[in-house]
């Protein structure tokens, strides 16, 4: 199976060894649900920390949008490479990067995946192909084209996902980007979260044509849009795109619709929303609508929904303890990493 | 080929520049160009002329006109295992590149802890003299040479025209070269390939004990040629070129200030918050009780670039306004 | 309650040692207060009165908290001077007990040195004005001796333009950079001013242009009216500190010498008998001629201790201590000076003497002399034992000429005479070499004629 | 020459050597070289200046009577008359 990505079962891995926790084979959907719950129990953490002032500067949540970091890196596989946004900790976690790596670095610490330079918006994992973490809006989507011109000078078979918001759709960055990857026919997908709101601007009022695939199809790839309330059909369409991308025939779009249950960044009056709306897209959950949809199925129990909360919650916790331990950067440590070290192999 | 078969006798900065891009290209699989009309177009200043009967469109990427999006797709290239060689028309247009160049290929190092290194070289023409005018003329290096994260080279000779971009490519880290458009039809006799080329010090290029000016790139001429004239006056100006304007090889000037106590900086940049501004500076904290005399500027002048020759001309330092400079350095009342 | 330390947070306040009426200054201890750690005397920061004491002995009160109210002087008495040397207050005296001021007034009381406390106002409500404080200074400035007042070096440091090496190099010598003439295109001093200054120029300036002249002592050289008649203070302390150079580095063994005068003014007289007015001859030009010569047959009297080392000169560079009539010294150098004949001598003595005097040398009269000679008969003493001008390693000193008695030939007469006296380096060279310097020089001086 | 004419005269020569003398100063039987602090070039200078003004050679034996502004004056005076006879 190249449906699972190593990181992602790394991750599984550490839960199934765990003695006790493995009594029976788990779904794909059961572990779905469980990563998705992962992102959400992690990310209200994160606010409570935040409150605590143990996290700072700009902090992104994605809660409401989980759907889309799991269903999209279960279709990718270890050798392929990631882009992603400020908005990335559910994509850090999918693709398999610890709890530790990231509190770590929003606290600052030495044991963050940046070692405290980058923070929420700026976590990396090279063993994971994971290229951040680019607070730059749309500025991460030419450096995914050129990942992805390396990967086929290269002659690799590797593909390139780069997730980006309706807002970077606005940006230069994005049409030279789409114009560059179909024009030589690289292996991207650019996956679009679009969450209808660039920051507190709605796609109606920034978008003169507000069908996004249907712009990113004028570049002569295939763009499809899919339910990124519906983790089922992320990871169905990711799929598909990241085969398209593989065989060779050049990059794909997909538009995952979603929504931001949260203010755009902490403490966000969210004064541009109505509540109503907000409450409207709620129902669409998507860790309740798989919670139910595998009740329905008599796949999933309470006691499995328990057993679920408690391992992540053991997770959290242990990370944030990790991270309230770990030492900082020493100070004498802050001009490294401007240039490259000669000992460093990569 | 045209490069190689007047090699033997003399080589163009342009040539120069072609031949260190078909060596890499040759040495290493992984070092490729892209960039606007460099393919079939031979390169807005021909400097890749051939390069892709040679090398094929694999290696020799014509790109659309999307600055930000090729320059990305370099740093993408160069985080994913390649040794890609951008070239930016014009150090003007490169601002629509300027994005990527620093938030990405400068930063992403630092930001990752060390963890993504872009071994990308951009190369790209800067400066004026060629009637161009106001979008196709400025010196902007100055303005990249305040980032840390980036090497930035300016090659005012055939040799390190020809020499620079190896070492260049073999940087872990973006390194971007400025080549002065005047010095593209610059010939000289051929440097000698066994003579390796350090991308990290500045150069005395004229020795001298009474002053020393301080340069690079399109402007090194114009500064040796003062101190020619200033010579037959008495005066012997050590004439440095810089090289390499980020990081700046502070010892060089420092030796060379701490033996002439005087100095004049030559830059084609804008005077305010530029290079010679910044040098200007370290000089100041590092060598001020060696000074003895004010350190003097010749800078291009605060305006967008005219078109009409004498107006472009009146806007650039000039030998005559170098070896002005000089002389109110060393010059007394008596 | 002030901060007594880093950590106090609040203190006790012990005794006070004043009471309301009590005058207070400056630096007055006025009570006594109890931190955790001890108890520690309160000072008072202010001028004035104290009006009232707000804190009671036995109260422990946080820091911040106001102990006392100090009041400004009644009015019509001038407060004392304070530990800042602050001027008394003259004129009407409308003080007031809260001044109220600007920033710019603030500055220019600090930059002044102007205790604001003690500053009488004439405006309404008690606000000081720029004008209040510009009214104090030039009384401050004279009542203050100018030398050791911070405000003349001040003064003297913004007329003075010296590049950071020349400042440097300065330093390095010892000297005053305020006494070196700058060559610069504005008067600025340059490193080879003061290399020139040092007299130990062992680097060529850049040839044909910034070559021009300086000189030890004479902070005129090149613009004596623009330096020394707007800041004599200036040309007061080159002398200071090359003087103090002097005998700190150099040292100094005296020999002196009385040379029978009868041959030299018997021939003097007869020859200005001849000459016309304009061209007579005085008796210095006689010594200045004596001594040049004499100096080029003892070099090492003759010449520059540089680097631990004596440099002989090649010629004899006489400098001549001229005293200018409104005080200090200028010392002009008559190149050469060996090979001038008496009437050469004399000539330049006189043309560069009246120029040193009229602010006129030009800049070659004002190189590094290789020796110099202090002629002080014209004051009429007896003798000078003189103080070297370093590099240099000899200075000749001449009294007046008197008449004496004097034995000659076992019989005793009156003749006139002259004592000379050399101060000489000795490590440069001993008394030996000096004493064959001192009887060259009277030796030449019984052949005049020969001169 | 009159005695008011050789004071003028002696006056000026010596504001054309020390510019800023206090010729108030000069009362009966003070030193004129000692007042103005006058050395033997400055004197000499006054000398020539003199003779040449006033078209007669002071000679060094008649220096002593430059001593004083009085006796300057009777000497001026009477070499003056004397010539004119």
């Amino acid at each position: 199976m190249t449906t699972t990505a190593k990181p992602a079962k790394n991750a599984t891995t550490t839960h199934r060894s765990r003695p006790g926790v493995d009594r029976r084979p788990r779904t794909t959907e059961f572990e779905m649900l469980r990563d998705m719950t992962r992102i959400r129990r992690f990310e209200e953490r994160c606010v409570e920390l935040y409150s605590a002032t143990k996290i700072r500067g700009f902090l992104h949540l994605c809660i409401g949008e989980e759907a889309i970091p799991v269903g999209v890196m279960r279709a990718l596989t270890d050798d392929d490479a990631v882009v992603s946004t400020y908005r990335e900790h559910g994509h850090a976690l999918a693709r398999g990067m610890t709890m530790g790596a990231l509190l770590g670095e929003m606290f600052g610490k030495q044991s963050g995946c940046s070692g405290g330079r980058g923070g929420s918006m700026h976590l990396f994992d090279a063993a994971r192909r994971f290229y951040g973490g680019n607070a730059i809006v749309g500025g991460g989507l030419p450096v995914a084209v050129g990942l992805a011109l390396a990967e086929k000078m290269r002659g690799t078979n590797n593909v390139v996902a780069c997730l980006f918001g309706d807002g970077a759709m606005a940006e230069g960055e994005f049409h030279e980007s789409a114009n560059l990857a179909a024009l030589w026919h690289l292996p991207v997908v650019f996956f679009c979260e679009n969450n209808l709101y660039a920051m507190g601007t709605s796609l109606a009022r920034e978008h003169a044509q507000t069908d996004l695939a249907l712009r990113a199809a004028s570049y002569g790839m295939v763009a499809w849009p899919a339910d990124g309330m519906d983790v089922l059909a992320v990871v169905d369409a990711a799929r598909r795109a990241v085969e398209l991308a593989r065989s060779g025939s050049g990059p794909c779009f997909v538009e995952l619709r979603t929504y931001r249950f949260r203010a755009h960044s902490m403490y966000d009056p969210d004064r541009y929303r109505d509540k109503a709306e907000i409450e409207q897209w709620r129902h669409r959950d998507p860790i309740p609508a798989l919670t139910e949809k595998l009740r329905a199925a008599g796949v999933l129990s309470d006691d499995d929904l328990t057993e679920i909360e408690a391992e992540i919650l053991t997770e959290i916790d242990k990370a944030v303890a990790e991270a309230e331990a770990a030492p900082e950067e020493p100070v004498g440590d802050l001009t490294r990493f401007v240039t490259s070290e000669p000992r460093r192999e990569q | 080929m045209t490069a190689q078969a007047t090699a033997q006798v003399e080589l163009t900065y342009r040539e120069a520049m072609r031949e260190a891009m078909r060596e890499a290209m040759t040495r290493d699989e992984r070092v490729f160009l892209m960039g606007e009309d460099v393919g079939r177009y031979g390169g807005c200043f021909a400097v890749s002329m051939g390069l892709l009967e040679e090398f094929g469109p694999e290696r020799v990427r014509d790109t659309p006109l999307s600055e930000s999006g090729f320059v990305g797709a370099g740093i993408g290239a160069a985080l994913g295992g390649m040794r890609p060689i951008v070239e930016i028309m014009t150090v003007n247009f490169s601002l629509l590149a300027l994005d990527q160049i620093l938030n990405n290929a400068a930063t992403l190092l630092h930001m990752s802890n060390g963890q993504f290194n872009v071994p990308l070289v951009i190369r790209m023409t800067t400066g004026a003299g060629r009637q161009l005018a106001a979008q196709h003329s400025h010196s902007l290096e100055g303005w990249y040479a305040h980032i840390p994260g980036l090497r930035i080279l300016a090659p005012a000779t055939i040799a390190d025209a020809r020499g620079m971009l190896w070492p260049a490519l073999e940087d872990p880290d973006p390194v971007l070269i400025f080549e002065h458009g005047t010095l593209y039809n610059v010939s000289g006799p051929p440097p000698d390939p066994s003579i390796s080329v350090d991308i990290t010090s500045a150069a005395v290029r004229r020795a001298g004990r009474d002053v020393t000016i301080v340069t690079y790139g399109g402007t090194l001429s114009k500064a040796l040629d003062a101190a020619d004239e200033l010579s037959a006056g008495g005066v012997e100006a050590e004439v440095i070129d810089l090289r390499v304007l980020r990081p700046l090889d502070d010892a060089t000037l420092l030796e060379s200030v701490t033996r002439t106590h005087r100095v004049v900086i030559v830059d084609e940049g804008w005077r305010s918050g530029s290079l010679s501004a910044e040098i200007s500076a370290r000089l100041v904290e590092h060598a001020f009780y060696d000074l003895d005399a004010p350190i003097e500027r010749v800078c291009s002048a605060e305006v967008p670039m005219p078109y009409a020759l004498h107006l472009e001309q009146a806007a650039l330092p000039q030998q005559a306004d170098v070896v002005a400079a000089v002389m109110r350095t060393v010059d007394s009342r008596a | 309650m002030p901060s007594l330390g880093a950590d106090m947070e609040t203190g006790t306040l012990l005794e006070w040692l004043v009471k309301p009426g009590d005058p207070v200054h400056r630096g007055d201890v006025i009570a006594v207060v109890d931190t955790d750690k001890a108890a520690i005397d309160v000072e008072c920061f202010t001028d004035g009165v104290i009006e009232q004491l707000i804190v009671e002995p036995g109260r422990r009160v946080p820091v911040g908290t106001v102990l006392a109210i100090v009041g400004a002087e009644p009015a019509g008495q001038a407060p004392a001077p304070g530990p800042a040397g602050q001027a008394p207050a003259p004129g009407p005296a409308v003080t007031t007990a809260a001044h109220v001021t600007s920033p710019l007034v603030r500055r220019l009381a600090r930059d002044q040195g102007v205790d604001l406390a003690g500053v009488p106002t004439a405006g309404p409500g008690g606000v000081l004005h720029r004008a209040d404080v510009e009214h104090l200074l030039p009384r401050k400035r004279d009542r203050m001796p100018a030398a050791a007042d911070h405000l003349a070096p001040a003064a003297t440091r913004r007329a003075m333009r010296a590049s950071p090496m020349a400042r440097r190099l300065a330093a390095a010598a010892g000297i005053d950079i305020a006494t070196v003439a700058g060559s610069g295109r504005d008067g600025e001093i340059r490193a080879d001013d003061v290399r020139r200054a040092t007299q130990s120029g062992d680097r060529p300036a850049v040839p044909n242009l910034v070559r021009v002249g300086g000189t030890t002592a004479a902070p005129t050289a090149t613009a004596p009216t623009a330096t020394a008649e707007r800041h004599p203070d200036a040309m007061r302390q080159a002398i200071a500190s090359l003087m103090t150079r002097s005998n700190r580095e150099i040292p100094h063994y005296y020999l002196t010498t009385t040379i029978d005068m009868t041959a030299a003014t018997a021939w003097l007289r007869a020859r200005n008998r001849e000459l016309p007015v304009s061209e007579r001859v005085v008796v210095a030009a006689l010594l200045l001629a004596a001594t040049a010569r004499a100096a080029r047959r003892v070099p090492e009297v003759n010449g520059v201790w540089v680097d631990g080392e004596l440099r002989p000169a090649s010629s004899v560079e006489l400098g001549l201590v001229v005293s200018l009539r409104r005080g200090g010294i200028i010392v002009p150098v008559i190149a050469d000076a060996a090979a001038r004949s008496v009437d050469r001598l004399m000539a330049t003595m006189r043309d560069v003497v009246e120029r040193a005097r009229t602010g006129h040398l030009k800049s070659s009269e004002l190189t590094p002399p290789s020796i110099t000679v202090s002629n002080l008969g014209d004051q009429g003493v007896e003798s000078v034992l003189g103080v070297i001008y370093p590099p240099q390693v000899a200075l000749v000193g001449f009294g007046a000429v008197l008449d004496r008695p004097w034995a000659v030939d076992g019989m005793l007469g009156v003749r006139p005479v002259v004592t000379a006296s050399l101060a000489a380096d000795h490590r440069a060279s001993d008394g030996a070499v000096g004493a064959r310097f001192l009887n060259h020089i009277d030796r030449l001086l019984q052949r005049p004629e020969e001169l | 020459m009159t005695p008011e004419h050789a004071r003028e005269l002696i006056e000026q020569t010596l504001l054309d050597i020390v510019p800023d003398a206090d010729l108030a100063a000069l009362t009966q039987g003070v030193d004129i070289r000692e007042e103005l602090e006058l050395d033997s070039l400055d004197f000499v200078a006054l000398v020539e200046r003199l003779s040449e003004r006033a078209g007669l050679r002071i000679e060094e034996e008649d220096y002593g009577e430059l001593r004083t502004m009085d006796s300057a004056v009777r000497l001026l005076t009477m070499h003056a008359a004397g010539s004119s006879a």
